[in-house]
């Protein structure tokens, strides 16, 4: 049983827990989020600020607070990694790549090239009930961009 | 050997454990009361004692392994009812206790504030040939709103009339709703085109398909967008499911836009005592502990009927219905209510004998082991508009063979010798 | 051998053949999620099997044969109810989907014109420690009549906060709501003292029964007339029966002198396009098919309860949770919330473990066959009145054992270990 | 199984129903009631005529119009035989008593001195969905009394 776990509770995962990165509410930022799993009470308050780039808008900062646990910590932490300095468009495919690999039930092989540390979150997508803490923050983070974007396409 | 028939039957029956009762004389059971309510297959008990003794705990809360297993049961069941009716998303399929539950979901949140909230000056229109579950609900909604409520006549045909459509459907016309085959008359109504009709003028479209469900194939995503319904609704115990359980389908569009019905556990985002914001559809209108076992019990019905067919259930239900209508023909004094066109028609039969009450019929065939119905069905205003108090009711199902008719026929003849003209 | 457990314990473990399960990983289950739902002994499972095989019908409406054995069953498990909630009348029994439903007819049929019709200026008091179905429906209620949603507040060790009682309670005050026994805290509230003090104001005092009915004795009749509720619900799922049913207790004269909830089939006396009348109680409240396998299946749960006796599984959950108290104390960073007394508490036992999110929690013991929950347990503002936002919950019944609170004593332990703190 | 029919369909019954006694809506009256059965429809409009007797009120007269089955029928019928010319005290114990062989499940035997035609409907309590039907009548009869007599009080 000690393996089962181990599948899930990767180092990585661990240790993002532990040091969670781009912690902290920060400014400048477009839009700001709060996010819930209505099962677990599980919760994340999450700001982006996009800057224009070469094409298109890009992630500059992700800044957040969360409450929850290991799972949702750490893959909100990763999530950050993963999206900021990348164009809007590129992040985006890293959230499909993310979500796919979350919805596949155990099956789909991660692509360490796209996900990187991402990758330690393959065993959760096994545990149906753990899927949505691995996809709160990434579910924040896309509704906040998705609000900079339409708020900028309204100015 | 009649047309249409499923060529399975006997196998098909084996499948029913109840079909081998006998009653106390000791007689066969010829039970033609499955438009009131379905028998059930040994598969759906077997998914339901399975459930409960290896899998049961409470869903979407629980963690642990029962837990996962139970709720992967029970959102299998949302699946498989998504499946049934090519719901455009399984998001949009809600369980509820019954069809009634659902039908009263949707005239209370009418009356909320919101979108859709009804008042003085809308109407809402149904027609005369409903259950009385799509009708007091819009009778409550309408008198606490101060709307209106109107409804279609029936034709002597049993048909809807829809000569005055164009007073009854208006730009006041907020809400439309009707059934899609009638549990007394069994008269399929045209859906698509009153449905269409009703788009155009703005109004949101209700149908019943309590009756057509069990039927008809159903197939929501292929429909055109003007004709196909906002809303619809169903109950497991009609489809060889259990009790316990009904299903809203809803246009995304039409739930997202209506206030919650019921509140607490399992509807909501966050609570705090001041204030609370709900979860996305379906969850928000599923509050408590859901129907689970049900869900089970009505995802191995579903799947049950879907193996067979439901083209294949239509065709025999139809030729049942035609042997049925040719059989009660014989029987001198005996007239039928609504539709004789067996294509034009579901399997629910309503008649009257000259000379026997409804009661007495139905308590004659009991005593021949014919199990029918017999009374206003829950559909008084249809039964008022024929005249008629009350009536006696035949209904059929994948299970009903040939012999049953006979057996109801000749019950029926002795019923008229033994009581009142013997 | 601890004082008070059942002295059949294997025995009644026998009886419920989920107990027998193991996990993937081949170990025992150690179920601790009775609080969230209960298991089901096989006479509850084999009653359902057995109406479902021989005596399927719809009940009331259908004369013959089927129909006659399916009401008596139906019926049978509505005399069940009242008998073990020693209900003065069994026409006050009202069958519901659950106890979620049950609360939100009471404050929906509040909101419509009658005597008990909720405005502004009026008040409905409720406490912190509600489950969200004893919230949400009174803030939907309160919100939509203009009336004001007032509670009682909690004291740091987890009792009803009772220093305003005066302020909360007075002729503005409509309803009282709250929970006999916290699903979370475990705390058993000083329930007849606080409707004595309701009924003094006139106001209308609804039960929570839903954690109570499992475990405590429960009289009505015998209770004085101003300590007795006017309503009390509780849900069939945690009484060792099905999902699918709930059950609404409510005086005669306060259903009498409510309005319809939901309208349609069953719950009329006569309809007409223009207007309808209604049955008496307790049809009135039950409109279309009611729960019918699922009545069948609760009326067995509790025949199976009274059997084993109300005040031995009272004694059982109470030795059970105090041995457990124990275990937990033993656990370093391990903190109880709500009281520590075993025999002024319920079998729900909520805790937090320093460093340790819940869900994790939960996951580690999963793994070892212990089922807890982790979460807000369906009671946020009791959460967030203790600072936390989340906890684990463990919860026994009449089937956990001394060996299944050692398992999760030793989990716990292996669970820090493990996890942050090894 | 025409044992068991006949056991419900005695030929009393029959005769009831085909020649109901004291049947239409007749003046004078003090109360009339419309009951209804509210699952099969079964319906009866009632009028009670009380008169003042030397122990108390006298019925004098009870006339309906009903529409329902044989049962219905018949025990309507045989009801007003049973009321009509005893004073109220006295109908209300035959009442009484036609509750009780109702409601006895087929265990109670019939008082034929209390009951006369009404031991007919002894095998009615077999079949309690009928047991409504042999009920309506009396029960719209007990209503009108009462609400004569409560209604006299008020004066
Ligand atoms: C105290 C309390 N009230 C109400 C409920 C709601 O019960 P149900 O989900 O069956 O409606 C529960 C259980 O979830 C409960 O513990
Ligand atoms: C056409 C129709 N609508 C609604 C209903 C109500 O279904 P339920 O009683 O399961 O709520 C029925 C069946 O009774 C029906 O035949």
């Amino acid at each position: 049983m000690s393996a089962e776990l181990d599948a899930l509770y990767q180092e990585i995962i661990l240790d993002h827990y532990k040091n969670p990165h781009h912690q902290g509410l920060r400014d400048p930022f477009e839009a700001e989020v709060h996010h819930v799993n209505p099962t677990c009470g599980d919760e994340v308050t999450l700001r982006v600020h996009l800057t224009d780039g070469p094409d298109g808008p890009v992630v500059d900062d992700v800044s957040y607070d969360a409450l929850g646990c290991s799972i949702s910590q750490a893959a909100t932490s990763v999530m950050t990694d993963l999206v900021i300095g990348k164009s809007v468009a590129e992040a985006m495919d890293v959230h499909a790549e993310f979500l796919t690999l979350m919805q596949g039930k155990g099956t789909v092989e991660p692509d360490e090239e796209v996900l990187e540390d991402g990758i330690a979150f393959a065993g959760v997508a096994k545990f149906p009930a753990r899927v949505k803490c691995a996809l709160l923050g990434w579910m924040a983070w896309k509704d906040a961009t998705t609000q900079t974007l339409t708020n900028g396409d309204d100015q | 050997m009649i047309d249409g028939l499923l060529p399975d039957l006997e196998v098909v029956r084996k499948d029913f454990p109840i079909l081998t009762r006998t009653t106390p004389a000791g007689l066969p059971l010829v039970y033609l009361d499955s438009a009131n309510t379905s028998q059930k297959p040994q598969v759906v008990i077997d998914a339901m004692v399975d459930h409960l003794e290896r899998h049961n705990a409470n869903v979407a809360r629980a963690m642990h392994l029962l837990g996962a297993e139970a709720t992967e049961a029970f959102e299998g069941g949302r699946d498989r009812v998504a499946s049934f009716l090519g719901a455009p998303s399984r998001e949009e399929v809600v369980f509820t206790k019954n069809a009634s539950e659902a039908l009263n979901l949707l005239a209370n949140t009418f009356a909320w504030a919101g979108e859709h909230q009804l008042g003085p000056g809308d109407v809402v229109v149904t027609t005369e040939m409903e259950h009385h579950s799509n009708i007091v609900p819009w009778q409550l909604v309408t008198e606490r709103t101060g709307a209106e409520l109107r409804w279609f006549g029936l034709t002597d045909d049993g048909q809807l009339d829809l000569t005055n459509i164009d007073e009854l459907l208006t730009e006041h016309t907020k809400v439309v709703t009707l059934t899609w085959v009638s549990n007394m008359l069994g008269t399929i109504n045209p859906v698509a085109e009153i449905t269409r009709r009703a788009h155009e003028v703005g109004a949101v479209v209700v149908l019943d398909a309590s009756q057509a469900a069990p039927q008809l194939p159903i197939d929501l995503a292929a429909m055109p967008e003007a004709e196909r319904p906002d809303a619809l609704v169903f109950t497991g115990h009609k489809t060889v499911g259990p009790t316990g359980i009904g299903v809203l389908w809803g246009s995304r569009a039409l739930l997202e836009s209506l206030p919650p019905f019921l509140g607490g556990g399992e509807m909501i985002e966050t609570v705090t005592m001041e204030r609370s914001t709900y979860a996305g559809i379906p969850h928000k209108f599923e509050a408590g502990t859901p129907p689970i076992v049900e869900a089970v019990g009505l995802g191995a019905a579903l799947e049950y009927l879907d193996g067979i067919g439901m083209e294949a259930i239509q065709r025999h239900e139809q030729a049942i219905t035609g042997y049925a209508l040719e059989g009660l023909a014989t029987v001198p004094g005996l007239k039928v209510l609504g539709p004789t066109d067996a294509h034009a028609r579901g399997g629910a039969v309503s008649f009257e004998i000259d000379g026997v009450h409804p009661h007495d019929v139905a308590q004659v065939l009991d005593s021949r082991g014919v199990a029918v119905r017999a009374g206003h069905h829950c559909a008084k205003p249809a039964h008022a508009r024929f005249g008629v108090q009350s009536s006696s009711r035949m209904s059929s199902y994948l299970y009903t063979t040939p012999a049953d008719i006979d057996a109801l026929v000749e019950a029926l003849n002795y019923t008229r010798s033994y009581f009142t003209l013997g």
